[in-house]
Order: C-alpha cells, then structure tokens, then sequence
C-alpha cells in the first residue's frame, strides 16, 4: 500500500509518500502507526504522539481503529489548519 | 458533484466578484449571495509574522470540500456554492479562502457559509506554516475550530 | 459615525470587489470578510414580476443605518463596515443591498452581516413597491423580518 | 411643523410633505393622526388602520404614544420593506 505524510509528519519522516508492505498482524490504522514508529528515529519521531496523528484511507477520514485491508492510499498528518 | 457546485484549489490568487457572478449571471431566482474571504493577516498569536505557506492533501481536500457542498446543497435551498481555497506561499494582507453561497432567501445563504467555513478551519485536509523572523513553525489546530464544526451535527 | 463605517444610499449600482477592498487594502489586521449581496428576484410571492421600486426616506435613511452600524463596530470586534442601498428602479437580477463586514475572526464579520441585514429589511426606513403584469403594489411587511431583528435584542 | 408621508401613506394622501399646525389639545402621534384623518377623503383613507401606520420625529422611529412637542418633522409610512 502507499503511504503519504502531510505537514510536521512528511517533514520529520522526511520523505512525502513511500510504498509499504506491512505483516499480517498489523490490522488497524493503530497498529500500522505503531509499526512505522518501530521503523527508525525519524518514524518515533513523527508518530511520538500517536494520538495527535490523523489518518486517511483512500481519502476520507477515519479512527484509528479503522481497519486497513483494502487500502491502497494511506496518510498520516497533525489536525487540519486550513481556511 | 451537485451542479452548480464549484471548488478550486490554486496558487493564484482569486477575484471575488467573478466568483459571485458566476452564481447570479443570467439567471433572476437568486435573492441572496453572501461571501467569506478569508485573508493572511500580519500577526499570529500576537507575533509578527513574514508570509505562511499552505499545504494541502491533493485529491482528498478538493474531493472532501464537494462532498460538503454537496451537504450544504441538500441541507439548504441553496441555488449554488463556490469554494477557492489557495495554496502555497501567502503573505499578510493576501487573501487566502473564499466560500461564496447563493440561495433565494439570505438565512439559508448565511448558514451555509458558516457551515462551509467552519468545515474548512477544521476539517479540510489544509496545514498552515508561519514564516516568522525566529524561523518557521506550524500553526497549531484550535480546540475552537472543533467545536464551531460540531455544531453543524444532526443529532 | 465611527472611522471605517460607510453608508451610501445611491441609485446607482455597486461594486462588490471595491467596496470588500475599501475595508482590506493597506492593512494586514483583517482576517475575515463577509459580504452580503441582496438581489431582486423575478418572481414576488410565485408571481412574475416587471421591477422593485424602492423608496426611501431621506436624512432619516443614512443616520439610522449609521447608527447601526455604529452598534454593531460596539457590539463586536470589527475593523469596518460598509452599506451600499440603492434605491429607484430596479429589475430582476440586479443588486439591491449590499453590506460588507471585516474582522479579525470570521464570527464576528458573520454576526454583524447578519445583524445589519435583520435591521435593513426590518427597521430602515424603505419601501418596495412591485411592478407586476397585473400593476403595480407595496410589498407588505413580513412578521418573519420583526421576529429576526428581535433577536438581536440584549435583553 | 412639517410632516412627511411615504410609500402608500404618500399615495394616498396624494403629497409627500406639508406644513401643519394642529390644535393645542393633540398632544401625542396617536392623537396627530386621528386629527388627520378627519381633515379629509384621502386622509381617512390613508389612516383606515392607525395601528398599521408607524412614525418617525425628527428622523427617530417613535411610538404613537409619543409626544409631539417640540418636533420639527413627523413622518408617516407603512411598515419598513428594505434590504
């Protein structure tokens, strides 16, 4: 699945989109956080609050216990400040 | 889309007037058009600031803007909406959102504006950096903007 | 009256664009804009109608809607206001009323719109007289007007 | 002092403004109309319904229980169709 990252995320992570292929045991939009963060210092870095991140699947909003199979575009970035 | 929906997102800047005429031209069943412009201004939080820069999520933000057009069409009888929402780098003074709602009767112009603009502070897949003279920083999402969007909940 | 407040009672049309400008240009403690454009629709209670003529009294026109604008500068946080009423002949599709708004935040430019057009279509001293195949008639005040002026109303 | 007359008040009446000198005992606006409206046709015309018809001294919306003295203009129209 492709991963995108907006804002403060893309910016620690360092990069804005990459491909992943995360194990079986990794269901929930929680869960795939919790990879990432396990991924190196830049992903702790982004996901040190893994609260505060928002997520998107196929572009629309979701919970963090949402699931992720079937997702082909998935994105994590802060809260909104648009407008 | 609903016909008569329209939503942009540009680095260029937009012109009012012709956003709202294209709501009205030709056609003598609109009573009300109310506009929000939303403009960059000099000081965030009591600091002086140099420019922000917008960034948005492409696809998911134009998409997620129409599906609350579409709301706000189905929820009021509403002859059209227009939304323009700039990207990139804005200085202060510079404009940087425009929600223009037309309808027969201004209460229903009036409420769908504010539904739209409060969606858009809240929800909409945008992140606002400042460029201050200590460096750059992003701008943090207020409680506030939460509680204005909820408000637009059917219970 | 309050710096930053413009009335006009004209029968010339406006312009939206320089009116929004008359409040923003030069500045940079603007941060939202709401305008509220009222036109004259084709049709008056489901029938076709010709023209509005709109009467207005002179001197008591200006210094009652001044007053209110100045009310509403008190009343919130705002950096302007600008009302533009026209007045004479006026055919479907054309502009009637426009009032403009700029504050720091967008709350308060949209209450005060949404205050000054209550008090336009409720308590300002005009008058709409329609012109329809069948002749000509005073449009009748509605109570739905009184009771959205009322609301404003600190008790 | 002066009155003024607007939309169908004007109409009816047939002039938008004229110079009155009522008598001592009309002391209020209710009292300044029902004095009208005994001058003629077009008067009792205008006045069918006093409680319709809403007043203004000196460019003030007043009550018809107001006291005229000292008014330069009172103005009579109908309820206000702006905006």
């Amino acid at each position: 699945m492709k991963l995108k990252y907006f804002a403060w995320v893309r910016e620690r992570i360092g990069k804005s989109e990459e491909m992943v292929e995360p194990p079986p045991g990794v269901k929930t939009v929680e869960e795939l956080i919790a990879w990432l963060a396990a991924r190196g210092e830049t992903y702790a870095y982004a996901f040190e609050k893994p609260r505060v991140i928002r997520a998107a699947i196929d572009h629309a909003h979701v919970k963090q216990d949402a699931a992720i199979a079937g997702a082909r575009e998935i994105a994590f970035f802060p809260p909104m400040t648009g407008g | 889309m609903t016909d008569n929906v329209a939503i942009r997102i540009q680095e260029a800047d937009f012109d009012i007037a012709s956003e709202i005429s294209a709501l009205t031209a030709q056609r003598s069943d609109v009573g009300a058009v109310v506009s929000f412009t939303g403009l960059c201004r000099g000081s965030e939080d009591g600091a002086a600031i140099a420019a922000l820069t917008l960034e948005h999520y492409p696809g998911m933000a134009e998409a997620e803007i129409a599906r609350h057009a579409d709301a706000a069409m189905s929820r009021w009888p509403l002859s059209g909406i227009r939304v323009v929402h700039r990207v990139g780098r804005i200085t202060p003074g510079e404009n940087i959102v425009l929600v223009v709602t037309a309808s027969k009767h201004r209460q229903a112009a009036f409420e769908a504006a504010e539904f739209m603009m409060d969606y858009l502070k809240a929800n909409a897949p945008f992140w606002k950096r400042v460029e201050a003279p200590g460096g750059t920083k992003w701008i943090e999402a207020r409680d506030h903007d939460d509680t204005a969007a909820a408000r637009w909940t059917r219970s």
